[in-house]
């Protein structure tokens, strides 16, 4: 029994002594998207560094989640979406002012940064930013070209979208309504959004399932049975490379814009490190991993001379003058819309498909 | 010299009162044994003077020390428990060295005396075996010989002999009264069977509801029992309700008139209230040479090799057992009888 | 009066080391839970996060969805654990059953979430089910995130829940009571509902509160195989917690869902007659 | 057994029953163990040949043994729950032990709320251990410069903590069902024999309830392992392998998620054969 003890003690001692080994390195915890910190870049910036990066893989809701409970601890370094900043700066308190002297700013896209400043409330520091559009399949859906297609009974069974907020946004500007200019008027937002809740709780019977992730996004699309669904244009992109019938299209009523960002919690430990590793992400040269990989657009100045040819080719191809003047960027999203959208969603959810 | 005293002692469980002023003092050397029927609160004591329990009033010397306040490890006492209570993951040698292991005695010194001890008890050779390999003689005998070699001022034994089989029982009887003689050990004995106590020991008190009724050898308590209740729990008995009674005779509440002559008889009849008469069924005599008092029926004749008992409806409805030494006489069931009785074994209360 | 056990100083350090898991860790927590849930986001008192519940229909609703699946689920595991258990303790020898019964403790071990995953795998669009039906030239339609994949998965999981306390109620029941209403001349259908269900009923009902407890308070089914419309009450509580940060909101329904799952294992307590005691264990 | 007095007929369709069920119970797993070495970059079938990239793989397929965050998952998993079980297995002792022992009036009460755990749904546990620990790290850091952000904010600590409160009461059922089993007559013969307090547990009750408490350890180490619905509140930046590949699963899905499923129910299937074999019960 005596070796039975001392087995168990120590065996726990063992354990207590790994956690302190973990904690004695430096370490940068970084709360971020799946995809936006590509291993080659780890292990380089580790390697440059010394710095171990230990990523946590999110979304935007999930990571004001974390931090909030943490009052802007737990991790060092967040990738927020820019119009999701403000508010929870505000509120929580959980985001630190971003030191703009501390950043390289020749290495970032000078009005992107400006607007960056503008949506975060001087929170954050852009790292990529893309649309969100629709992912058509031309050969059964070729007219498909707006939000309004993800209700248009020619394509029920068909379609496929994920329940967030970029979905009643989309829907919201094919209905004509200007969801960003009624932000700050509740009650009329409130209005829109049972409308568009309507919208879809009325067509439901026409989607074929809802996804969650990127590969979702992907397998579906592949797979023939979903012709139009929502979807990042990155992900379109790839897709078109595989089967040139797959791609993402700028819905005439607008593609959604949004800007990915670097933002320091309040309580973070490793502050140093973090502005090290956001100049290291918009190094040109590093930022055009990250683009090559995933396709999506860059907030580095002078990626360009390291990207693919054919990646170049994927945003003029979507884009022209006028889709590109047309996309709808977000603005910082006050928190009493965000609670309407939800309640929104919970109830698209939870209606029975007729 | 009392080696126990347990002067005035009261024990009670939430509003049950278990035992109620008990005293009891037990000489050095000796086996002495606490009888009652269970629930008696005779488990209680015992539980009192190990220090498994603390008395509420009272208080338990020994040797003239109180030790009332100690806990079970600062007495000089050892129990051996009714299921012996040996620990089944050690082997015999590990069970009566658990002790001496406690005591913080020198390896060698502790495998010297448990090779002694089980000598002693006639388990040399046992070391290595396991509990549940033992007999229940066997046992018997690893509980003694784990108590007996702390040297305890007194041993207490908790019903020791109650699960095994007759045979074996009163095999064990005979090696516990050896083995005590041996030891020179004060055992303190407690059981519910009368015939394990008047057997072993050298005085039992008779525990009855929490109360001690009577302190005396065997054959006193048999012969002069000093309460109904130890004339009844005690030995085999006729019992008898008294209605009424009179100078020289009391009567029965079934109408049975007994006329009583001895003097020691009358001065009780003078004397006291009497409510109840016992008289044992070896005090009958059938069909008696002078003196017939009770005439009978024979019911039913259970021989039993060296006694007999003989089930009798008497005249006045009354069914009494009487022992006959082996000899029926030729009685067979149905039989009427007369019955004579030795008056000097009638005890009236 | 002195204590016999005042002397006892161990008893006292297990005393502490069990008030301290049961205060700091159980029952402090749910009432930090349920004060929080009549708090509003500054802090003061409001009884708005239950009126919101009333008021809105999504989320009674929900709520009212997810307890009637729970009872729902938990009879379908009642019906094939039954025979299933009977079968286990008094038709085969004790050493084959034993070893189903070790096969049927696997998923356990493994894990709710790959054993959630592996089903959803197994029913998808490129799953063996439909897969190997699509070679034979059979179409089948959607499997996965339809209410059969989420019941499927719940009956799953929470099957040996109800199978075991059932088993363990068997195990007790002794075959002469059988063989002696048979004597008696008991047909199989009254031999089942006199004796066996009877004598089965302490399992049956501690098996019930099991599995509807986990199936009410589950995410990963719902949320993995559950089809288009299966919001399941847990996860508005996630949402509330990890998504709109209402976390006031999310502990009065947490709340709810606690005091939803006592009234309904009190009821099934008191109208099957059996004793808390009985079931707990 | 009760064979004799059932009919062919009967015996067959339980038979046939049963032999459905087990094909159907270990279908899924089946599948995925299948799927681990499908020679394809998608989830499903078709089958396109044997590979073990999805374990050894480091190039363009990155296999579970060069899946760096896959390992710390795994990793951080298997350090909670050797930390959850062993911390439980301590406290759940001391809990048999006083609730063998106690005579205080609060005991019914006390123990009824140490196995509530066990029907309060896994999600209500973890929100109200979240507001709690929340509420005194806030508490801590605005009355005094204490902050305890690294063991209740959502992260490692806080997992095990929060694991701690409902590992215990599994555990504590389990130590004892072999406690009421438990001579009490043992303690007092060692107690008799001088013995201490003290070393009546270590030599007396620990020895005896060692299998037990072995048992209680194993438990507790995979309901831990395999916790979802209490821990997803409770895990910050070190998932647990379960919080990892829900987000994989959700997100992020490759065909290293089925070799990971397969490795861990070998393990699992091993380890339970080897125990019907080898074990006593």
């Amino acid at each position: 029994m005596k070796r039975f003890l001392s087995r168990l003690l120590s065996g726990m001692l063992m354990v207590l002594a790994f956690v302190n080994v973990a904690n004695a390195q430096q370490v940068l915890r970084i709360i971020t998207w799946k995809g936006y910190i590509p291993k080659e870049l780890q292990e380089k910036f580790e390697k440059e560094t010394g710095i171990k990066l230990k990523i946590t893989y999110s979304n935007n809701e999930e990571m004001l989640a974390k931090l909030r409970a943490t009052r802007g601890g737990g991790f060092d370094l967040a990738q927020p979406s820019a119009d999701r900043i403000l508010f929870a700066a505000k509120k929580y308190k959980i985001y630190q002012p971003m030191d703009y002297t501390k950043i390289e700013a020749k290495n970032i896209k000078p009005t992107l940064l400006k607007a960056t400043k503008d949506i975060s409330g001087g929170y954050a520091v852009p790292y990529c930013f893309g649309t969100t559009g629709l992912i058509v399949n031309k050969k059964y859906a070729p007219d498909a070209n707006d939000w309004s297609d993800l209700y248009n009974p020619k394509y029920a069974g068909h379609i496929a979208y994920r329940l967030k907020r970029p979905l009643l946004i989309g829907v919201a500007f094919a209905m004509g309504y200007n969801p960003f200019k009624l932000y700050n008027n509740t009650p009329e937002y409130k209005k829109m959004i049972n409308n568009v809740a309507q919208k879809l709780i009325d067509t439901k019977s026409y989607v074929y399932a809802y996804w969650n992730s990127g590969d979702q996004q992907r397998e579906f699309a592949k797979s023939g049975k979903v012709w139009v669904e929502t979807g990042w244009d990155g992900i379109g992109w790839n897709l078109h490379k595989e089967n040139p019938d797959i791609d993402f299209i700028a819905p005439k009523s607008g593609a959604l814009g949004w800007i990915d960002t670097f933002a320091i919690p309040k309580r973070s430990k490793n502050v140093e490190g973090a502005y090290k590793f956001i100049n290291f992400m918009l190094k040109p040269e590093n930022a055009a991993v990250f683009v090559n990989h995933e396709r999506y657009q860059s907030g580095s100045n002078g990626v360009e001379k390291y990207v693919k040819k054919e990646i170049k080719a994927d945003w003029g191809r979507t884009f022209d003058k006028k889709n590109l003047e047309n996309i709808k960027w977000y603005p910082a999203l006050p928190a009493a819309c965000a609670k309407i959208e939800a309640e929104a969603l919970e109830r698209i959810k939870a209606a029975a498909s007729r | 010299m009392n080696i126990l005293e347990i002067s005035s002692v009261s024990k009670h469980f939430d509003e049950v009162r278990v035992l109620e002023q008990v005293n009891i003092s037990v000489e050095e050397g000796e086996f002495f044994s606490i009888l009652g029927p269970s629930g008696s609160g005779k488990t209680t004591i015992l539980r009192l003077i190990a220090g498994f329990l603390y008395p509420d009033e009272g208080d338990i010397k020994i040797n003239q020390k109180s030790i009332k306040n100690f806990p079970p490890e600062k007495r000089e006492v050892n129990i051996v428990f009714q299921n012996l209570a040996l620990f089944p993951m050690m082997n015999v040698f590990e069970n009566v060295a658990f002790g001496l292991k406690r005591k913080k005695l020198s390896k060698e010194t502790i495998k010297k005396e448990v090779a002694k001890m089980l000598k002693k008890v006639g388990l040399n050779g046992f070391e290595k075996r396991k509990i549940d390999e033992l007999s229940g003689g066997q046992k018997q005998r690893v509980a003694l010989a784990r108590s007996l070699i702390m040297k305890p001022k007194i041993l207490l034994l908790d019903e020791p002999l109650s699960a095994l089989d007759k045979k074996l029982k009163e095999q064990m009887m005979l090696e516990l009264k050896l083995l005590q003689k041996d030891f020179k050990t004060t055992f303190l004995y407690i059981t519910h069977d009368q015939s394990e106590a008047m057997i072993m020991s050298n005085r039992i008190a008779v525990v009855n509801e929490g109360k001690v009724e009577q302190i005396a050898s065997p054959f006193e308590l048999y012969n002069y029992p000093a309460s109904p209740f130890v004339a009844s729990f005690v030995g085999e008995n006729n019992r008898f309700e008294v209605k009424d009674r009179n100078q020289e005779s009391v009567i029965t509440e079934n109408g049975w008139k007994i006329l009583l002559t001895s003097p020691e008889k009358k001065e009780i009849l003078k004397n006291r209230k009497v409510s109840q008469m016992f008289i044992r069924p070896e005090s009958f005599v059938i069909n008696p040479k002078e003196k017939e008092v009770l005439k009978g029926k024979v019911k039913t004749i259970l021989f039993d090799g060296p006694h007999t008992k003989i089930f009798i409806e008497t005249e006045y409805k009354d069914e009494i057992l009487v022992n006959l030494k082996r000899k029926i006489n030729g009685l067979k069931e149905g039989d009427t009888v007369s019955l004579g009785i030795k008056e000097d074994e009638i005890r009236l209360f | 009066m002195k204590s016999d056990c005042s002397k006892n100083r161990l008893l006292l350090i297990y005393g502490l080391i069990v008030v301290g898991w049961i205060f700091m860790l159980i029952v402090l927590p749910h009432t930090g839970l349920f004060l929080s849930s009549f708090t509003n986001d500054d802090g003061k008192f409001t009884l708005a996060n239950y009126l919101k519940f009333f008021n809105q229909k999504i989320y009674y609703k929900t709520f009212l969805y997810t307890f009637f699946n729970g009872i729902l689920i938990a009879f379908f595991s009642f019906l094939i654990s039954m025979p299933l258990a009977f079968f286990l303790t008094k038709n085969i020898p004790k050493k084959v059953s034993n070893f189903l019964l070790t096969i049927l403790l696997i998923p356990l071990g493994v894990g709710e979430l790959i054993v959630v995953y592996s089903w959803m795998v197994t029913l998808s669009d490129n799953g063996l089910i439909k897969h190997s039906l699509q070679i034979l030239g059979i179409d089948v339609p959607k499997l996965l995130n339809t209410p059969f994949s989420m019941t499927l998965g719940f009956v799953y999981i929470s099957l040996v829940f109800m199978l075991l306390p059932i088993m363990q109620s068997l195990e007790n029941l002794d075959n002469c009571l059988v063989e002696a209403a048979l004597d008696l001349g008991a047909s199989k259908f009254t031999i089942i509902k006199r004796i066996i269900i009877p004598f089965a009923m302490p399992g049956i009902v501690s098996g019930t509160i099991m599995v509807f407890t986990m199936v009410i308070g589950d995410f990963l089914v719902p949320n993995i195989l559950g089809g288009k419309s299966a919001l399941w009450f847990t996860e508005i509580i996630y949402n509330n917690f990890l998504t709109t940060l209402n976390w006031n909101l999310g502990s009065a329904f947490g709340f709810l869902l606690l005091l939803g799952s006592v009234f309904v294992i009190w009821l099934l307590i008191k109208i099957t007659g059996q004793q808390y005691e009985k079931v707990v264990k | 057994m009760i064979n004799g007095l059932v009919s062919k007929r009967y015996q067959a369709s339980v038979f046939v029953f049963t032999a459905f069920f087990f094909l159907f119970w270990l279908l899924p797993l089946f599948v995925i163990s299948i799927l681990a070495f499908n020679n394809a970059d998608y989830i499903g079938f078709p089958f396109k040949g044997f590979t073990l990239d999805w374990f050894f793989g480091s190039g363009n397929r990155v296999g579970v043994f060069h899946d760096a965050d896959l390992l710390q998952a795994l990793f951080i998993s298997i350090k909670t729950a050797l930390l959850v079980s062993a911390v439980s297995l301590f406290i759940a002792t001391a809990a048999v032990l006083y609730f063998e022992k106690a005579k205080s009036r609060f005991k019914d009460f006390l123990y009824y709320l140490s196995v509530s755990p066990l029907i309060i749904p896994g999600v209500i546990l973890g929100i109200a251990l979240l507001t709690f620990a929340t509420t005194i790290l806030y508490f801590f850091q605005d009355h005094s410069s204490i902050d305890l952000s690294d063991y209740l904010s959502p992260g490692f600590w806080l997992v095990v903590i929060g694991q701690i409160s409902f590992v215990t009461s599994y555990s504590m059922l389990i130590v004892q069902s072999q406690m009421k089993k438990f001579d009490k007559t043992l303690e007092e013969a060692a107690l008799s024999l001088k013995a201490s307090r003290f070393e009546v547990l270590r030599y007396i009750v620990v020895p005896y309830l060692k299998p037990s408490l072995i048992k209680a350890f194993l438990a507790g180490f995979l309901i831990s392992f395999s916790n979802f619905n209490t821990t997803v509140f409770l895990v910050g930046s070190d998932p647990t392998l379960p919080i990892y590949l829900f987000s994989q699963v959700k997100y992020n899905l490759t065909p290293v998620v089925n070799a990971i499923s397969f490795l861990i129910i070998f393990t699992i299937t091993a380890f339970a054969f080897l125990n019907f074999l080898f074990g006593k019960e």
